[in-house]
């Protein structure tokens, strides 16, 4: 098709979805209402089990299975890149140059590194507590350690990232998950089933096997996220075809 | 109040969505999608979703763009590799 | 009504909308000023937020915006460095707008707060937003095409 | 008992992990042995079951089973048509496993386990969505089988139309996911449910449909019907079919497409079928408007192929299109019908892509002109390849007859007239293409117009250009083609699909006959197959004299591999199936 | 206005990401303007939580029963969305460099190869 026919076609279908939605909105409960069966029980189940962040709750007791899931699509993601982003038979590697970095931003990073690898633990092992969790934790755990390839440059990066340890840690933190909803079966009972003893309300080793499984997805997402980032690097600034540069 | 909280952020989701399409060079959109990101972190604070906040602060402001821009530069080094070599190509008969 | 959130709306409307269009239009140099602004104000809005709530575990994600907001800014100046090459420089109107700004807001937060943890974390936040919007700025400024076009 | 069956998912998870974490350090035969072992245990899980578990086999996870009739967990509910979709997607996988062994290209440094790898995540995604009774489980899983499939299509990196193929697969299909996410979160606001029964118990207590019903219906069944590849939701099917590897073009076509279909019946029965879903008519006359566009255009699509793959995409596009018609009679007879033409179905054309695999490593090329005479040798791959072609046409006494038999007794008249002719000719091109390829039959046809993708220029999917074909890339066709066969002529088989069929559709309290032959359906079964060795014998006779211009160019030029055109389609089709839906509600 | 405002924001974003996803001249743009598609999600989900005068459902610093709190659920679900969302993006971008690479062109209006 042309760009008019196209635009034609976009149209006609924008317009039957606009009707759609528009008149699926006017019908939906109005914002900020009361009905809220589900989320209701779902805060009081929380609290029974002497989680605090209830969302945290839902997550990792309740419907574990969905961020179970989630996990398998992000590992799943992350060995699809590691895959697609290979160093294919026509490409080589080359070593890129060292980069010159301001001093002021040199410093600034490297302060800067550890306060944000903290930062992502702290949020990583408060998550059954106060907003956060494995994931938020694990993502700003990762971008932590990319601020050696803004303080100096990417060869430092690698120096310290050895991206195979990394990518079984990916593997390890998925099957941690795994395992740790085996127990449940062990026990005679459901998967993924919160048997471990529920603690005390607001404190650090509350919410049975909440923890443990945050604790799972932490390890996961942080090392996904920096063997997708070491992919698309390796990419953007290592690896040419044959025959670019000649 | 709260309201009022809600429909700005609302308004500046929409209008930062509309942005990230209509900037059509991807190195700008990547600009406009981390500030997609950081409305939709703002608009999820009003909305009393500080865990879904975090993420999308982890991941829209920081995660996406940081992957567009390096597509975009593999991208673009692949054209520029080209244009060089064809340059060298050029010149050496 | 709330004071702190009606500081919050007035900053949303008067300071993160303008910077949504600054950073969607113009030369690129100025879009990703644009944007280490929109960071520091969203961080802003979140604070006075947290505080218009009542809702101290809030601060955390004003914590990670001060954190990351910068780095974002830094690395926009290395990828993108080549193509800013030619872009008119941005005065210091920024950095001083952001200093205030942020001494604006962050004061009344802190004399609001008693003593105590939460009152360290926003000194925290305080001297990460300033800090890193100055060495984001010094960056920005700095980013020239024969620099940036590194390999690394 | 019921606790196993979230190991149906839970295994080729865990195998995918221990592939990734081991795969530096194994060689590859072990790794590929490991993924075949968990797969084969998955499928002997799924069947025992399926077997010896009273139907349904329930089971809330994390034990939260419902207090007051209501639960914050997830459940899996898995009747007995589920855990069978279950077994099939396991046996199928294993099944690919076993062809790729050791021939298919090889692995990425250091990482051999990653296509064993991938394919049990994607193993997981298909069970999971099959198995789970929970509307946003179903999306999660949803995407996870989304994601790895992407993966999976762009495999071959060097391949310049794979990557793109996947590309299209992965935007499209993710729109479609989207639309689906938007209608979860619809019927969510209305119920404040999300375990499926749920929803459709508070639908219908609230009473008749309104326009969020109606919305959330449209939505859902844009992300099902853009994954079953229901035109015009289809294009991105035959461009991401024709290029993916192999193995992986074996479980697209032969069970991922098929699990749309699954899911459209699985939402309409559980969700939507009651006093406060939408009206048996409206869905009936919805559902076969879209059956009947595709089983068209996929079978006059499928006809002018000479990318072999291509060819097979499009008669997948075909077949989903009779499914879907098979589901609209709402009729439980058909159901049964149509459920063991798709057994038969996933048998006969993941052995079709199998032997068209062989060719592509064995000679470098899949295209039907450039490959004329060429295979003379192959007589086993013919043998599978014709056997395929028939069996797709629907000879008797293969499952696909059985089914489409049954199918066609529900469906009247008009209908079974589409069927023979859609299968005949869908047959008949495979038969054509054996006839030239195997056969040498025929003038070698001069170079064709340069607007069709021919499939010359593609490489062997294998390390080295095969000099002989491996055993176990022959046995795989083959063992599939006699589980096509065996599904049309086990009684056992039968009353077990029939019976699933009635537990799972509603409405169904009298024991149904099960499906079995009938005389007018043997004989029909026959004919399509006769009709399509006419046409494969008169395409090959014929002169070929290539034209400037032909009615069907216009159709033909709308499957450009232009993003943007798909996207637009795709909205065009939402709009479509809105207005449809929408007549009945009026 | 404020009782369906958010759906409309949703609805809208899903369009114009969708406009944008059509229109699109260069793939990296049609990626992004996808996941401007899936943000509409986010805004649906977390709409329909919402509740008025709710607080977050996060009792560190809060005893449980003295303020009304908002759903949960959709949160959780949102969560999973925008894991979802960032890895699809990630995959979809590795394929499009891909096509880069091999195709030389990121112009869909190029790169109908794929045709009849």
């Amino acid at each position: 098709m042309n760009r008019r026919q196209r635009l034609w076609v976009l149209l006609l279908g924008l317009a039957g979805v606009a009707a759609l939605l528009v008149a699926a909105a006017f019908r939906l409960p109005t914002f900020g209402s009361d009905f809220h069966p589900y989320g209701d029980r779902a805060v009081h189940e929380a609290l029974a089990r002497h989680t605090a962040n209830a969302i945290a709750a839902v997550n990792f007791d309740q419907r574990a299975f969905d961020t179970l899931g989630e996990e398998s699509i992000l590992f799943g993601a992350v060995l699809g890149t590691v895959v697609l982003l290979r160093q294919a038979r026509d490409e080589h590697q080359v070593t890129p140059a060292p980069a010159r970095v301001a001093a002021p931003v040199r410093r600034y990073a490297l302060v800067l590194l550890p306060v944000t690898l903290v930062t992502g633990l702290y949020i990583v092992a408060h998550g059954q507590l106060t907003p956060g969790g494995g994931f938020q934790g694990g993502v700003v755990a990762a971008t932590a350690l990319h601020l050696l390839y803004i303080a100096v440059d990417y060869r430092a990066l690698e120096r310290i990232r050895p991206l195979g340890l990394f990518e079984v840690g990916d593997a390890v933190g998925e099957a941690a998950y795994l395992i740790t909803g085996a127990a449940g079966l062990l026990a005679g009972t459901a998967y993924l089933t919160n048997a471990l003893p529920l603690g005390t309300l607001d404190s650090l080793a509350s919410g049975g096997t909440v923890p443990l499984l945050n604790a799972a997805i932490g390890m996961e997402v942080a090392c996904a996220v920096v063997v997708l980032l070491a992919r698309f690097l390796d990419q953007a600034v290592e690896i040419e075809e044959e025959g670019d540069r000649s | 109040m709260a309201d009022l909280l809600i429909a700005l952020a609302l308004l500046l989701v929409a209008a930062a969505a509309t942005a990230a399409v209509a900037v059509r060079e991807p190195a700008r959109q990547a600009l406009a999608l981390s500030l997609l990101g950081l409305t939709l972190t703002l608009l999820f604070t009003v909305l009393q979703a500080p865990d879904v906040a975090l993420s999308q602060l982890a991941v829209g402001s920081a995660l996406t763009p940081l992957l567009v821009l390096l597509s975009v530069r593999k991208a673009r080094r692949r054209s520029l590799d080209r244009v060089r070599a064809e340059q060298q190509a050029e010149e050496r008969p | 009504m709330n004071g702190w959130l009606a500081a919050a709306a007035a900053l949303m409307a008067l300071g993160v909308a303008p910077v949504l269009w600054y950073a969607a239009t113009g030369p690129l140099r100025r879009r990703v000023a644009a944007q280490n602004t929109g960071t520091l104000l969203v961080c802003l809005v979140l604070l006075l937020l947290a505080r218009g709530y009542d809702r101290p575990p809030y601060t955390d994600i004003a914590l990670v915006v001060a954190l990351l907001g910068p780095v974002g800014t830094l690395v926009y100046a290395r990828l993108l460095g080549p193509e800013m090459g030619d872009d008119p420089q941005q005065g210091p109107r920024a950095t001083v707008f952001a200093v205030l700004a942020t001494a604006a807001v962050l004061l009344p937060l802190c004399l609001a707060e008693s003593p105590g943890r939460s009152l360290i974390k926003l000194l925290v936040i305080g001297a990460l937003l300033v800090g890193g919007n100055i060495v984001s700025s010094k960056a920005l400024a700095g980013a020239r095409p024969e620099e940036a076009d590194d390999r690394g | 008992m019921n606790h196993l069956l979230p190991l149906v998912i839970v295994t080729p998870l865990l195998g995918a992990a221990l592939l990734v974490a081991a795969g530096r350090f194994v060689p590859r035969p072990a790794a590929e042995a490991l993924a075949c072992a968990l797969a084969a245990a998955t499928a002997a899980l799924a069947l025992h079951l399926l077997l010896h578990a009273p139907s349904p086999v329930i089971d809330w996870l994390g034990a939260w089973t419902p207090r007051n009739g209501h639960s914050v967990g997830i459940v899996l509910h898995a009747d007995r048509l589920a855990l069978g979709t279950a077994a099939l997607v396991s046996l199928l996988v294993l099944a690919v496993l076993v062809y790729s062994w050791r021939y298919f290209d090889e692995p990425p440094r250091k990482h051999a386990g990653s296509f064993p790898a991938l394919v049990l995540l994607f193993q997981a995604g298909m069970c999971g969505f099959v198995l789970t009774g929970d509307l946003f489980n179903a999306f999660v899983f949803f995407e996870l089988m989304g994601v790895v499939a992407y993966a999976l299509t762009g495999y071959r990196v060097e391949a310049a139309k794979a990557v793109q193929g996947g590309l299209t697969f992965g935007v499209v299909n993710s729109l479609g996911a989207y639309a689906m996410l938007m209608g979860v979160g619809l019927l969510y606001a209305r119920t404040g449910e999300l375990a499926m029964r749920h929803i459709g118990a508070a639908l219908d207590a609230r009473g008749a449909p309104d326009a969020l019903v109606l919305a959330a219906f449209v939505l859902l069944l844009t992300g099902l019907l853009v994954k079953a590849a229901a035109v015009p939701f289809h294009f991105w099917l035959p461009d991401a079919h024709a290029v993916a590897p192999t193995p992986v073009c074996m479980l697209l076509s032969g069970v991922m497409v098929e699990l749309g279909v699954y899911g459209t019946a699985r939402i309409y029965w559980t969700i939507f079928s009651g006093p406060g879903g939408i009206p048996p008519e409206t869905v009936a006359h919805t559902l076969l408007t879209f059956g009947v566009l595709s089983a068209a255009v996929g079978a006059l699509m499928c006809w002018y192929q000479r990318h072999i793959k291509r060819l097979l995409a499009f008669s997948t596009v075909a077949h989903t299109g009779l499914f879907l018609i098979g589901l609209a009679l709402l009729a439980p007879e058909a159901t049964g019908g149509t459920a063991l033409y798709l057994i038969g179905h996933a048998g006969v054309k993941a052995a079709l892509f199998a032997c068209a695999g062989i060719l592509l490593d064995r000679y470098g090329s899949i295209d039907e002109y450039a490959l004329h005479g060429r295979a003379r040798e192959l007589r086993l791959t013919a043998a599978c390849f014709t056997a395929g072609g028939l069996a797709l046409a629907g000879l008797p006494p293969f499952g696909t007859a059985l089914g489409k038999a049954v199918t066609e007794e529900a469906a009247g008249p008009w209908l079974t007239a589409l069927f023979v002719l859609v299968s005949a000719v869908t047959g008949g091109a495979v038969l054509r293409v054996a006839a030239r390829v195997f056969g040498g039959h025929g003038t070698p046809p001069a170079a064709g117009e340069e607007r069709e993708t021919s499939g010359e220029g593609e490489r062997p999917e294998t390390e080295q250009q095969l000099t002989r074909v491996p055993a176990t890339m022959l046995a795989v066709p083959g063992v599939l083609l006699v589980g096509a066969l065996l599904a049309g002529v086990l009684p056992a088989l039968h009353s077990a699909v029939g019976s699933a069929a009635d537990e799972a559709a509603p409405g169904v309290t009298v024991a149904l006959t099960p499906p079995h032959w009938s005389a007018p359906g043997i004989l029909l079964g026959l004919l399509s197959a006769a009709v399509a060795a006419g046409l494969a014998v008169l395409a090959v006779r014929r002169p070929q004299h290539t034209r400037s211009r032909h009615w069907l160019d216009p159709l033909r030029l709308l499957h450009s591999g232009h993003i943007g055109d798909y996207v637009a389609w795709t909205l065009a089709g939402t709009t479509l199936l809105g207005a449809l839906a929408l007549t009945g509600l009026l | 206005m404020m009782d369906v405002l958010p759906y409309l924001v949703a609805a809208w974003i899903f369009l114009v990401g969708c406009y944008g996803l059509a229109t699109s001249r260069n793939l990296i743009h049609a990626v992004g303007c996808l996941a401007v598609c899936q943000a509409a999600t986010y805004v649906l989900l977390l709409s329909v939580g919402y509740r008025h005068s709710g607080t977050a459902p996060v009792f560190a610093d809060l005893t449980p029963h003295t303020r009304p709190v908002v759903d949960p659920v959709v949160q959780a679900l949102a969560l999973t969305d925008v894991v979802v969302g960032a890895t699809v993006t990630a995959l979809l971008l590795a394929l499009v460099i891909q096509v880069a690479k091999r195709h030389h062109t990121l112009d869909p209006d190029e790169l109908s190869e794929l045709r009849g």
